[in-house]
């Protein structure tokens, strides 16, 4: 943390903040997708899934 | 005889359910085919989907010569359709109501006039506002409306709702001459005897598709009259 | 297309003559926007320097009814199915709904604008007139448009009172500025001249040219099941 | 049509007979294939290096101070709304083009919105954060800044059309319409607030954007790019087949709904 150390406390916070708001909204919408996705893959036969 | 509606296998879907479920029907000119059935059958569906109004998820359809999977739009200006609702202004007059809807392809004032006086509404009603009519009253301003549109098909949805006595002859008498000048109709009603003596056939819906298609005893006669 | 579009916005506008429903309810709802603005507004100078956006934002909040009531006579009986059952073009649907809600706005603009003269002590010039006249034309065509377009979208679907606020504030945002600018220039509010006002009648004569063209394109597609 | 299809479609309606196509063995994600697990595994490593750079091994800047690094996140995740919007548009157009025959296009369509919208979320707030630390306040009236909140609301407006129902068809007609209508309205706000911001400069906006940039800067404002363009495509690719299975869990759906209307009638 030297290149934090020598900032602010009211700047590091805001920093950080962003740093984890993007990660965690990124992270939560990725999980949601492939929860869901493993959730409807359950109910169908493989033909409807060409990717696959 | 020239073929007017030809169904085949015909599925609909409103949401995500099977309105018709795999519907067959041909009908040729001239005929008054009368549908039936429980409520909710899809009698209203198929008439929405002669209309072009409900669009074909699978199967084929063919109406007046337009294929319904490609060209539905098409086949609209030549189709008089009288749902459930009967599409009025309530602000406006009976004359105007008519006069609109008959002007959306072009009829003339004489023929608008004609309709009125065909539905029994070119006196004293004419000029009251939709809002004031009884029921039956602004069921033969929707027919009225339906006349002046000169449809190459007629398609009514329990057409006799709330009709009178009068009404249903006057109806029933328009719908003889529209077949009598070369018109296609096709009836859903729950009232078999009225509508089943004017009709020249029988056409059981249920389930979504149709059951059962027979010529009526009291249409027979009437066809052969008729012509 | 146009007869069908004239048909239609004679067939509204004789509704509307007859409900009385632009002179009775919205008019007055407008009115006392525009007072309650005074009241958050608090103190003269502040009203009088911002009088042309509470015109135009008062109109706005009116077109929402507006639409909202266009539609409704058309949904009320099944009017909207029986005019696709007829095949009626509907280009001219569109055309001769935003024709008929254009001529309402204008009125009501109008009388906003009176209101905002009274109440707000806005000035009238001679000079401005001109520019003044062709911003309500241009900015009332333009909300017609954008109002219909959305309102037919919206029209019978469920949830439609609140989608249709989503959908069509961000859209006639460009109309808001616009007019407002080009209103200041014409009333000289804050020092404004009427030169300043033109180009601004610049952007909503674009706005204006690409929704009538792509609302006439659009509107079909928009209404069909 | 197989007995085992229809109870497929059953869960649709009521939810019952899960588990019935999940391969035992396959305990990996129902929509990965080997290309977005190599995908996703770029991503978490573009990240990692984002963070790194951006956070640790990059300089402050001479006129921003630690604010910069804000930058490192705001740039990658406003130019893939930016691009989230346009696929978006092209895909509509493309829908359009062949409608009958390419859900498809509506799906990506639909995907690239939604994950567009988050990230204009993300921007929104990144870029207050920024204007807080760099101008003293969360919000500056600057074109670009109100444009990009009324492509938010726009496209937040999108979604809602896409949620309408109706058809699978009727969905892709309509919202790619408003998809390109959104693409005719925000040229237009963006205009008119240039013009009227035009008309009020406050010069704060564009001194401090003229920054000096340090060669690790530029380094790390390129990994932002990568590394969320990256996360883009994985996350469209993953919501398109969501979406897609979606789709055929409800056309399953309808045979078995067909298969129970037609016995209504006993036939």
């Amino acid at each position: 943390m030297a290149a934090l150390g020598i900032v602010g406390m009211e700047d590091v916070g805001f920093i950080l903040a962003t740093y984890i708001a993007t990660f965690v909204g990124s992270i939560a919408l990725a999980v949601y997708y492939l929860r869901r996705g493993r959730r409807l893959a359950a109910q169908l036969p493989p033909d409807d899934k060409p990717w696959a | 005889m020239e073929i007017v509606v030809h169904l085949s296998n015909a599925v609909a879907v409103l949401g995500q359910f099977p309105v018709l479920a795999g519907a067959s029907l041909t009908v040729e000119r001239g005929e008054i085919v009368l549908l039936q059935g429980p409520n909710g059958a899809g009698k209203t569906s198929l008439l929405r989907l002669f209309a072009g109004l409900l669009p074909l998820a699978r199967g084929e359809g063919t109406v007046l010569g337009c294929d319904l999977r490609t060209n539905r739009e098409a086949v609209r200006k030549r189709v008089g359709l009288l749902g459930h609702a009967n599409g009025l202004y309530s602000d406006l007059t009976v004359t105007e109501n008519v006069r609109f809807w008959g002007s959306t392809i072009g009829a003339t004032e004489a023929e608008v006039e004609a309709a009125l006086m065909r539905m029994g509404l070119a006196q004293r009603l004419k000029d009251v506002q939709v809002a004031k009519l009884s029921a039956g009253q602004k069921r033969r301003t929707a027919l009225a409306c339906l006349i002046a549109r000169r449809a190459e098909l007629w398609l009514l949805d329990e057409p006799h709702a709330g009709l009178d006595a009068a009404g249903r002859d006057e109806l029933d008498a328009t719908l003889r001459e529209a077949t009598a000048a070369g018109a296609t109709i096709i009836v859903a009603s729950h009232e078999l005897e009225r509508a089943g003596a004017l009709a020249s056939r029988l056409v059981e819906v249920v389930g979504g598709q149709i059951r059962d298609s027979q010529a009526s005893p009291g249409g027979e006669a009437q066809s052969q009259a008729a012509g | 297309m146009f007869r069908v579009a004239r048909l239609i916005a004679a067939k509204d506008l004789r509704i509307e003559f007859r409900s009385r429903v632009v002179t009775n309810q919205v008019l007055p709802f407008a009115m006392i926007v525009m007072v309650m603005f005074a009241f958050a507004l608090n103190t003269q100078e502040v009203v009088e320097r911002v009088a042309p956006g509470l015109v135009w934002l008062a109109t706005l909040f009116s077109l929402l009814i507006l639409v909202q009531r266009a539609f409704a006579i058309e949904t009320a009986d099944g009017a909207t199915e029986a005019m696709r059952a007829a095949g009626v073009d509907p280009a001219g649907i569109f055309l001769g709904k935003a024709l008929a809600l254009a001529a309402q706005l204008a009125v009501l603009e109008i009388v906003l604008l009176v209101l905002a003269v009274v109440l707000y002590s806005a000035k009238l010039h001679v000079g401005g007139v001109v520019l003044l006249v062709t911003t309500l034309l241009a900015a009332t065509c333009g909300l017609a448009l954008v109002g219909t377009l959305y309102g037919g979208l919206a029209a019978g679907v469920r949830g439609r009172e609140t989608l249709l606020p989503l959908l069509l504030l961000p859209v006639v945002a460009p109309v808001l500025i616009g007019a407002t600018r080009a209103t200041e220039a014409a009333l000289g509010t804050s020092g404004a001249v009427v030169s300043d006002g033109w180009p601004w009648l610049g952007l909503l004569g674009v706005f204006v040219a690409l929704f009538s063209v792509g609302g006439t394109l659009a509107f079909g597609p928009l209404i069909e099941e | 049509m197989t007995d085992m299809q229809l109870t497929a479609g059953q869960p649709a309606n009521a939810n019952a007979t899960a588990e019935s196509f999940s391969k035992p063995t396959a305990k990996t994600s129902a929509t990965g294939t080997p290309f977005t697990r190599i995908l996703g595994i770029a991503t978490v490593v573009s990240m990692a290096l984002l963070v790194l750079f951006g956070l640790f091994l990059s300089p402050e800047d001479v006129v921003q101070g630690e604010s910069v690094r804000i930058l490192y996140i705001h740039v990658g995740t406003v130019w893939v709304a930016y691009v989230a919007f346009g696929v978006t548009a092209l895909s509509s157009l493309a829908f359009l083009w062949k409608r009958t025959t390419s859900l498809t296009w509506d799906r990506i369509a639909g995907a690239s919105a939604e994950v567009g919208v988050l990230f204009m979320a993300l921007t929104l707030f990144a870029g207050a954060i920024w204007g807080r630390l760099a101008w003293g306040k969360f919000w500056v009236w600057d074109a670009r800044v109100t444009t990009t909140a009324f492509l938010f609301i726009t496209y937040i407006g999108y979604l809602a059309v896409r949620g309408l129902g109706g058809s699978h068809q009727q969905r892709g007609r309509r919202s790619a319409v408003v998809a390109l209508l959104a693409v005719l309205e925000i040229p237009l706000v963006h205009f008119s607030v240039k013009l009227w911001r035009g008309l009020h400069q406050d010069s704060s906006v564009a001194d401090t954007t003229k920054v000096k940039l340090h060669d690790l800067m530029l380094f790390s404002l390129f990994i932002s790019l990568i590394a969320f363009t990256l996360l883009f495509v994985w996350l469209v690719m993953h919501r398109q087949r969501v979406l897609a299975m979606q789709d055929a869990l409800e056309d399953k759906g309808l045979d078995y709904a067909l298969e129970q209307r037609r016995s209504e009638g006993g036939l």
